[in-house]
């Protein structure tokens, strides 16, 4: 466990830090970033507190059953989305046209309309979640895996 | 006949095989059937014989994996000294195959065609 | 039903995928329910993969767009190439298939008790039908960037797998061997892709296929894929890695990585056949295939002999095993630009080394599930501390009798009827590979003898007083192995004629395959 | 931008792979071998994203485009797809060693060969 200035600051950064990998993966769709490279960056949030905090205090708040549910559901998420199309094709973007994510950008210069994709912004925060708690999970057990504790593996 | 398998110069039908297997061992069954039945079971005929020697506990009698085909290895000992040096189980040298035998076909097939 | 057979082809890569991610939660609530899913959902898979293949044999090859408004639009409107990722499944694709349905069927029944006294069971399951997406995937995929990533998936979880016992040192070192080895092998294969990429725009094999020129980089990348997809499939002089991963792995997943081994070997031929086809016409490629095989086939067999360690010993002859269907193979491919020989014995020697590959896929796992039985129930994997095993386990015993009369190629068994058709045909291209061929065989026997004698003959030994016969999964799985093995015994020409010529065939027509995706221009 | 030589970046490629087919071959170090990988991954993609690379193009978002030529997107997905892999090939491998150090207790590939033969 480092200073308490450190863990004091790293509590307070962890928010902007969230906020900006939520941006990233939110605006995947318009903007370069997406599922993975927003998960990434929540994930460095967490390996901040991992040094700032250590791996058996961070355990009791990131409980390894629920990082696992969370990343399968982000799985089938993903899986439940692109099974929905399977009545034209699979992967098949029933969403364009509709309310939800269904705006057709129009060719030519233009400010990024978020309210567009169908079914990719939907699919990049499913790849978030599960980028999220997959990568977590893998920081947090070799962390504790190198600190000499027996996890479950 | 969909049954049969050709290949090039001779057919292979295994029903065919199947069928002369059984003949033959209808026919060593009936030999056998002409045997001595004065065999019986939990007596002493039953035990082994080791020209009136004692027998060995059971974990002394099975001939180990080790000591099968001596004069096999024993033949070929030069050969298996050479095959067995790439064996060295070091992860580095297997990769440094990789990129060896990588470029012998690359340069081969820049040649050859 | 038309509409399942139309889609059959993604759901088999989908199914196993959603439920692997689905175990973790529900093996939470149960573990009886877990493994009645993982049985359902790869029973279903097999069903459909029976289903796809009886429409392939019907209707030929069977194309799905993702992502596009109709299945067989591969070429949307306005573009001039494939863009979408295309899945293409033709007589050769469905047969691995076939092959890997059956196969991680078993190996998932086999494990229910095999891995019983582990921990973290969820995740081994979780892992072994990600596998099963993976090999399926390299399977069916039309793309080679999706060739790559799927050949990733099928590496990564079968390291994690190989590792899955973490209590010994040597389980993590062959994991740790096979995924670097996997790690180097797809890299290369990616840069490779880059290279073809480069030049001619596209991804998709079939679209890649009509323009390739067979230039300077095309050559490089030809080696690079060819030789990093050997080293995958663990062709001497490549082979190091291959017996220290499988025989460490859970008996289980080694007969699966066998099938991957194999799938790596489809790909290799899929590069070699489908994308250079048209520009192979000097035989060098094939010749490289041969010696390849040659090397694999003897070195194999005389290290095979050598081992004390049964899965190690299993592993050797498997590599031994992969050198038949290579030379069958390797014989076509270099006659390939002769269409008089092709006919002659080219196509012939092709059908062989194919019929092998199912062959294989039957006896070789069965092989390593009894040896994963001999170590569910001594502890221990070194033949020089077994015997008498026989009168314990008399189920398998005689499974492994079939086994080793099996890939041993004794008449009237399965090995025997494709190791006679890839002996007659390439006896003509060359005697040299015949002969060798035939005294790998001998050797092969030579050395099931000794270690059936080892661990199953001789008197009942004192430590092995109170080893009982495997459970019934275990059983069943061998049993399903080893049914397969008679039915093909039985019925060879059937066989030959039903999948494994219409395969051979895939592999020489590349024209079709080419016409399955450009064709269908709207 | 456009002063960048075009197959400057292929150059750098090259040398990534041939540094790191060094490292992993003669270095015994099991991390430095996973360095090697990673760099060698490094090198793999640093040669796929510059495969797209067009002399003055732009990123190669659908809106909001200033004339001109655009870079190309597909060897970015590309890349991306295979940065996403590499980090579960780094992950699992890390595990693994570190798992063999504990059981062996040493980094050493030529210590960590159980099986060979």
């Amino acid at each position: 466990m480092l200073s308490k200035i450190v863990r004091t600051v790293a509590n307070q950064l962890i928010l902007f830090i969230l906020v900006f990998g939520l941006y990233v993966i939110l605006h995947g769709h318009i903007t370069p970033g997406g599922g993975f490279q927003g998960g990434a960056i929540i994930v460095s949030g967490v390996i901040m507190l991992l040094v700032a905090f250590n791996s058996q205090e961070l355990k009791k708040s990131l409980r390894e059953r629920v990082l696992s549910i969370v990343e399968s559901s982000g799985a089938l998420i993903f899986a439940i989305l692109a099974f929905a199309g399977i009545g034209t094709v699979f992967f098949y973007n029933f969403l364009v046209g509709t309310p939800i994510f269904g705006r057709i950008p129009d060719i030519g210069p233009g400010p990024g309309d978020i309210w567009t994709g169908g079914v990719i912004p939907l699919m990049n925060f499913a790849v978030g979640l599960k980028v999220i708690a997959g990568l977590s999970a893998v920081v947090l057990a070799i962390a504790l895996f190198s600190s000499g504790e027996e996890v479950e593996e | 006949m969909t049954l049969i398998l050709e290949s090039g110069y001779a057919f292979w039908n295994p029903i065919i095989l199947i069928i002369a297997f059984a003949v033959v061992m209808v026919v060593v069954y009936f030999f056998r059937r002409r045997g001595q039945k004065k065999y019986k079971k939990d007596t002493a005929q039953t035990q082994i014989f080791l020209c009136g020697e004692e027998v060995p506990e059971a974990g002394q009698r099975h001939i180990r994996v080790g000591n099968i085909y001596w004069g096999f290895f024993e033949t070929l000992k030069e050969y298996y000294s050479q095959v067995l040096r790439p064996h060295t189980g070091i992860i580095n040298d297997y990769v440094l195959w990789f990129v060896a035998v990588t470029a012998i076909s690359a340069i081969i097939l820049l040649i050859a065609g | 039903m038309d509409t399942l057979i139309t889609h059959s082809s993604i759901l088999i890569i989908a199914i196993p995928l959603v439920t692997a991610f689905l175990i973790p939660l529900v093996g939470m609530a149960s573990k009886k329910a877990r493994n009645a899913l993982v049985v359902v959902s790869l029973i279903f898979v097999a069903f459909l993969v029976f289903a796809l293949a009886r429409d392939i044999s019907i209707n030929g090859i069977h194309i799905y767009t993702l992502g596009a408004t109709s299945p067989d639009l591969t070429i949307p409107t306005g573009f001039m190439v494939p863009v979408r990722i295309i899945l293409e499944v033709d007589g050769m694709s469905i047969l691995m298939g076939i092959i890997w349905s059956i196969v991680s069927l078993a190996a998932a029944i086999f494990s229910f008790s095999h891995i019983a006294s582990e921990t973290g069971q969820n995740r081994f399951y979780t892992l072994l039908l990600l596998m099963v997406t993976g090999g399926f995937g390299m399977m069916f995929t039309g793309d080679l960037f999706n060739l790559f990533v799927f050949l990733e998936i099928a590496s990564i979880s079968g390291a994690a797998l190989i590792a899955f016992r973490t209590r010994s040192a040597d389980t993590q070192e062959g994991g740790f061997k096979y995924i670097v080895v996997s790690a180097i092998a797809s890299l290369m294969v990616l840069f490779a892709i880059g290279l073809l990429y480069a030049q001619y725009n596209s991804l998709n094999i079939g679209a890649l296929a009509q323009v390739i020129q067979y230039t300077t980089p095309d050559k490089i990348a030809l080696a690079l894929l060819l030789i990093a997809f050997t080293m995958k499939a663990g062709m001497v002089p490549l082979h190091l890695w291959f017996p220290d991963a499988y025989s460490v792995a859970p008996a289980s997943i080694t007969g699966m990585l066998v099938i991957t081994s194999h799938a790596c070997m489809y790909a290799a031929f899929r590069v070699c056949f489908t994308l250079y086809g048209g520009m192979l016409d000097a035989p060098v490629v094939g010749w490289i295939l041969i010696v390849f095989g040659l090397l694999s086939m003897f070195v194999g067999v005389t290290m095979a002999v050598f081992q004390k360690d049964v899965m190690r010993f299993m592993s050797y002859h498997a590599i031994s095993q992969l050198g038949y269907m290579w030379v069958g193979v390797g014989v076509g491919l270099a006659v390939l630009g002769n269409p008089a020989l092709l006919a002659t014995y080219g196509r012939d020697a092709i059908s062989g080394g194919i019929f092998h590959i199912l062959n294989h896929a039957m006896y070789k796992p069965l092989l390593f599930f009894t040896g994963g039985a001999l170590f569910y129930c001594t502890g221990t994997r070194d033949l020089t501390k077994m015997g008498g095993l026989a009168h314990k386990m008399k189920w398998t015993t005689i499974l492994y009798i079939i086994g080793t009369l099996s890939i041993s190629g004794i008449p009237p068994l399965n090995g025997f009827s494709s190791k006679i058709l890839i002996y007659e045909s390439v006896y003509q291209f060359h005697p040299i590979l015949t002969i060798t061929g035939i005294i790998v065989s001998i050797l092969t026997l030579a050395s099931f003898t000794k270690a059936f004698h080892s661990a199953f003959m001789g008197a009942e030994l004192p430590e092995y007083k109170e080893v009982k016969e495997v459970p019934r999964s275990m059983i069943i799985a061998m049993v399903i192995l080893a049914a397969g093995i008679i039915f093909i015994t039985l019925f060879p020409a059937l066989i030959v004629n039903w999948i494994i010529n219409p395969a051979a065939d895939a592999l020489i027509k590349q024209g079709a395959y080419i016409n399955a995706v450009t064709g269908a221009t709207p | 931008m456009e002063y960048i030589p075009l197959n400057f970046p292929f150059l750098a490629a090259a040398l990534l792979v041939g540094v790191s087919f060094y490292i992993i071959i003669f270095k015994k170090n099991l991390i430095k071998l996973i360095m090697g990988i990673a760099m060698l991954a490094a090198g793999v993609n640093l040669f796929l994203v510059s495969l797209g690379y067009r002399a003055g193009g732009t990123a190669p978002i659908y809106t909001d485009v200033p004339e001109g030529p655009m870079v190309l997107p597909v060897p970015q997905a590309l890349t991306l797809t295979s940065i996403v892999i590499n980090v579960a090939v780094l992950a699992l491998m890390l595990t693994m060693v570190i798992h063999i150090y504990r059981h062996t207790g040493s980094l050493d590939s030529e210590k960590s060969r159980k099986m060979k033969g």
